[in-house]
């Protein structure tokens, strides 16, 4: 049947909730929302999150530590992002996906990825180092947006292998800008793929603030033109971002479709360890973001609910403690890649033209080995 | 039987559909329609539309999608409609289709095939005359393959199809009406091996898809010129087996190669220095290429004079005679 | 200043009017609709939108036939949309740009382009044959979207030049799948660039219905997620066509940025000459967008208000005729394009490499002409 | 005065922007951040945001409304982010950047310029190293340039802005810090000419963009070894002056081209391709090419064992000289 532009049903359904979704105020204050609930968090849920978000702090200072030692290349700082990013993932099942950008330290916490594999990547050992098979995370991607489609093509294949599988893909304010997101929301919607859409609005996409990005009314309003629905929360509540996710991904799980969702946070750091945002950005707008900090709003909301005592907090601090130590010992000792291993991976098949090449690269090695030999003998 | 090189690809499509239920096709119309050529003529209508579905309007959506059913255990054909519009989905299949399985060292593996209906010939508008394979057989972590004739269409996409790689697979739709007495199914020789089609001792000419049979009647009107040319179809743009050119050029001692891609850096640009290199002292002329202009591809009126032809061919081979 | 998630203003009047606007009913009655008057519309006017829909269709035709007859590759017809294009380009100045896909047959009518020109394109005498500067006319643009981009670069400059000009830019529903025409939003928006993107949505992008494309309620409540306002208008009533680009292009003009018009259509024909529509839908579906062609509707309406008598019809198919004669006769004699300018317009500079193949062209055709005389003589 | 290449480029812009009013510059993060390299630094201070701005994240749209903005009149410069970022712009380069002036039969010209920092060796991450300029130079319609030195950026990047020809302009980025004593404003050879840095008798090299200065210092080291190396930078790979390397191939028989991109079908085998045609007889040993491998660019730490240095070059030398 063709569309002979009649009337059509009310889609408001689909606009994003205004106000945005928060579940704790500045101070940590707990407030009912209708619809999104966290009833379903057990104490030690609230602990957990609390964890994440705070091992996630901790790891990500201690990699910008590592770029400053000149242990790692380059690195991206989720300094802010923490109840966006951990909230988020914590909504997911353990069967389900993740596709993150190159920011997401704290999904890749919750999904158990080791964070010291993780930073091989910007090491630069690897150009990954991790198997996205064992913890249903995929590969960080930096070519903004493109991992959507990955995500909603996964996606599409556990829908029709009838799998009970969701998909979240995480990107940034900037990235909704790229044509690759828009053609995967469309794509989702169309195939009514189980794919969630975790847009961090963290205000800048380098220098580029969201201003000059878009001028939608709020990326949750971009939901409508794909008919899915827009979600909205404050990204610095980490119960508003998990209820909001909760129930995006409850509608993906029953077969519903897709969805959108947009968590407003902030970039507490620069855009990577090689970026000046002095340039761009003023201190009061960073200390206005201070004051909204995810992780002291979620402490207070705990120490309220008797969920945090000091034993508890120098525990997990000395954990965290703990854990950045080896994950520093564990880079500082990480081996350097092997050269010949350009050649293993790229294809599945032998080519004969790459086995020369690495024949060459061989006696390369072999010359420079022996060469060295002399020197010491 | 005589069969089509257009039948031979919907055949292949039916027998891998059949083979295994992880292959499914996507793309452009080539669901209801079963292609604007319909090279997946009744697919849909056989297997349902999750194994063979039409897509909205966006390729680097369908490769980008293609990647992620990859990743969860599909094996995903996808179609780009026309060579010209391959292009938006460029970046997923350089940054992606190619590299991925290398980042994951391993890890991940992208069994996709892109079939993309490529060349000129057919008096086509813009942007539907296209040859883009230089700039896949550029990039690592591809396979590049055209056939050029209908048995090997049908082998050369059966394989493609079931390689855990990432293949391009150029169809030279000048020839989807090319016929051959064949049976299916056919094994032909695999990817990764040029193939001798015409023995010959005066020069060799090298070719893949549509300037393969181009090749083959410039051999034959070369006999009246008293010359005898051996004609080699390349196949695989990557994996690239030089060797067999190599030994066909100890013989000749005279090479040219064809293709309708500009000639700048087209893929005869590659195979000229590759066989320059390997057969230094066999060769009694340099590598000649004949090539398209290198001009975009011009209105449908005109494309005779950009694209090779026997006429041009001959002219090639008589220059490196001239050595 | 940053976004911290509050409330939002009220974007309502982003979303598309419901119902879609009309003017003239089925029978060619005339509605008023607020905000969409066509008051400034004189009984000439009238008679030119009837007269360039009816050339339209008549040169259309002809292009079919002359594809039937092996002078044209390949031809993609207009027929059904004769009221869109035309009530679209006609609310346009002289001044204003159109950027059009391969089916604006009907625009390109509008802003005066020779049709016999434009089929060259079609033919494959040259790429294309028309100068644009001649009438404000891009080029037909055949990969799909691209055109949005350049007409939104287009607008900005005149923008930053500070110039009355309004661009207007065609594409299809296919059309709003791809990356480009969202990027183009995007930046005509975020530029308030005096933009109108006018999407006719003919049902199909071949073979694929609306209802595989997207899942959006409508095409035009894709605009809000660019924060620009949403038309959506009866595409096959050419009153309402004209209005409610009429009210985008004032928008523009006055500097108050872009908008989305959406106007429902129908590819009365088949996609383009080598398609076969009878694949993929029915005859019942054709009857049924048969009985509201948009020509037979606005015939009724000027014929109620005396401003179509026979005289006036039969003067304006003889004219049509006419035309449709000579362009008949300028194809079949057009001449074939020169070989050699494949080498003349490629670079404004001279290129030796190119020098060198225009060299090898002309001695082949030299060759060619003196066997030919050869042969002759 | 000593200057970097990066200096040189920012004053070439500037000088541009004072020149002609119709130039702008826009792309992501160039304008109140002057660009991640501050290659367009103090543009938006000096010349406003309608001159110099930042735009959306979205490299098809500053590609695409580049062609809008040259159409109406103006001179853009877009500045592509990272050369792994220039793949989303692809359609619109390929099928219209470098088309649109033949198929309008020159009624519309396109003066646009596409800077693309490109190339590797500054430890950065994937997507971040990658020489494209291959799929740019098959692509008929457009000029491909790389300057070597800061003198040879600041004039090519100011020819390439005021050719009426769109321009690829590659930016080797690891010799943005480069240093040369000289005096600004500079015109050095125009487009479309090698330049012979270095004369030689023994073997030439011929490199462009980030590999002349290795080719250089491969000569120095090549004395040592008793070898007069000519160097050869190219520049421009379209047009290509191939008669400079001809001339050069004359006087030494023997050839290596140098790049960093993968060797297959990388600019090398056009040069191979091409000398090998022109100079067959005066060539002593095949034209050798030194090119990264044919595999993905790989992780920092391993890029060292990719890239072609002083040592595989003098390598390839020694091999040619064996014939
Ligand atoms: C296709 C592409 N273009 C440009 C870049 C360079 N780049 C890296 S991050 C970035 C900004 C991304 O902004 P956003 O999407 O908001 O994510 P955020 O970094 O804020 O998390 C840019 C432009 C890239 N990685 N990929
Ligand atoms: C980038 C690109 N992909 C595919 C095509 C092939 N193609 C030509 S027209 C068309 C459908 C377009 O549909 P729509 O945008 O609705 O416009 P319509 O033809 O209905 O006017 C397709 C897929 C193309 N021209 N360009
Ligand atoms: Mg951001
Ligand atoms: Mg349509």
């Amino acid at each position: 049947m063709t569309d002979t532009g009649g009337s059509i049903p009310d889609p408001i359904e689909f606009l994003p909730p205004d106000p945005p979704i928060q579940i704790l105020d500045d101070d940590g204050n707990l407030a009912e929302v209708e619809g999104y609930s966290v009833d379903d968090l057990t104490d030690e849920d609230f602990q957990n999150l609390y964890r994440h978000m705070v091992v996630s702090r901790r790891i990500d200072k201690q990699a910008i530590n590592l770029q400053r030692q000149g242990q790692l290349g380059v690195y991206a700082s989720l300094l802010g992002q923490e109840a966006a990013q951990v909230g988020g993932a914590y909504a997911l099942a353990a069967q389900d996906w993740v596709f993150p950008s190159y920011r997401e330290m704290g999904a890749a916490v919750v999904r158990g990825v080791d964070p010291a594999q993780l930073l091989h990547q910007f090491r630069g050992t690897w150009l990954s180092g991790y198997d996205p098979y064992e913890f249903n995370f995929g590969l960080l991607s930096i070519p903004i947006g493109t991992q959507a489609l990955h995500a909603t093509g996964f996606a599409m294949a556990a829908k029709f292998d009838d799998r009970d599988l969701v998909v979240m893909v995480y990107f940034g304010d900037g990235a909704t800008s790229e044509g690759d997101p828009h053609e995967a929301l469309n794509f989702a919607a169309v195939y009514d793929a189980p794919c969630v859409f975790f847009v961090q609005n963290n205000q800048y996409a380098i220098s580029t603030p969201l201003s000059e990005q878009t001028r939608a009314p709020t990326i949750a309003h971009k939901a409508i033109g794909y008919g899915m629905p827009g979600y909205r929360c404050d990204g610095n509540d980490v119960l508003a971002s998990y209820a909001v996710t909760r129930r995006a991904v409850k509608r993906a799980r029953d077969g519903e479709g897709p969805s959108l969702i947009e968590a407003v946070t902030y970039r507490m750091e620069a855009h990577t360890t090689a970026d000046d945002p002095t340039r761009y950005r003023t201190p009061e707008e960073m200390d206005e973001w201070e004051r909204r900090d995810p992780i002291a709003r979620f402490e207070k909301f705990l120490r309220a609910k008797g969920l945090l005592d000091s034993d508890l907090k120098e525990q997990i601090d000395a954990d965290v403690e703990k854990m950045a130590t080896r994950i520093r010992e564990e880079i500082y000792e990480a081996p350097h890649g092997d050269p010949l291993e350009l050649f293993e991976h790229v294809y599945v098949d032998p080519i004969p033209a790459l086995a020369e090449q690495r024949e060459m690269l061989s006696r390369e090695l072999q010359a420079a080995g022996s060469s060295t030999t002399d020197e010491e003998s | 039987m005589a069969i089509t090189m257009a039948q031979a690809l919907n055949q292949a499509l039916h027998d891998a559909f059949e083979a295994d239920d992880k292959v499914v096709l996507f793309g452009e119309d080539v669901g209801t329609l079963g292609g604007v050529f319909r090279i997946s003529d009744k697919l849909q209508e056989r297997f349902g539309d999750k194994r063979c579905f039409d897509t909205p309007l966006a390729e680097s959506g369908i490769a980008g999608t293609a990647i992620g059913m990859a990743m969860y255990g599909y094996r995903p054909i996808i179609e780009m409609q026309f060579d010209g519009f391959t292009y938006p989905a460029f970046e997923q299949i350089v940054s992606h289709v190619a590299k991925m399985r290398n980042r994951s060292r391993g890890t991940v593996t992208l069994p996709i095939t892109i079939r993309i209906p490529f060349g000129g010939g057919i008096g086509a508008v813009e942007h539907h005359s296209e040859s883009p394979e230089a700039y896949f057989a550029h990039t690592a972590g591809l396979k590049v393959v055209s056939p050029g004739t209908p048995s090997d269409a049908y082998s050369l996409l059966t394989e493609s199809i079931f390689s855990d790689d990432p293949v391009i697979f150029f169809e030279p739709k000048r020839r989807y009406w090319l016929k051959e007495d064949a049976t299916l199914p056919v094994s032909t020789e695999p990817i990764g091996t040029c193939v001798v089609r015409r023995q010959g001792s005066t020069a060799t000419l090298a070719a893949y898809g549509p300037m393969v049979k181009t090749c083959i009647e410039t051999a034959e009107a070369a006999t009246a010129e008293g010359w005898d040319l051996e004609v080699i179809d390349i196949r695989s743009l990557t994996p690239f087996d030089h060797a067999t050119i190599v030994e066909s050029v100890k013989k000749t001692g005279r090479l040219v190669v064809v293709h309708e891609a500009s000639t700048k850096l087209g893929f005869g640009a590659e195979v000229a220095a590759r066989i320059q290199q390997e057969a230094f002292y066999h060769l009694e002329a340099p590598v000649l290429r004949v090539g398209g202009f290198d001009v975009p591809y011009p209105a449908a009126m005109l494309e005779e004079f950009f694209l090779p032809d026997v006429d041009r061919i001959l002219d090639a081979v008589g220059a490196t005679l001239e050595y």
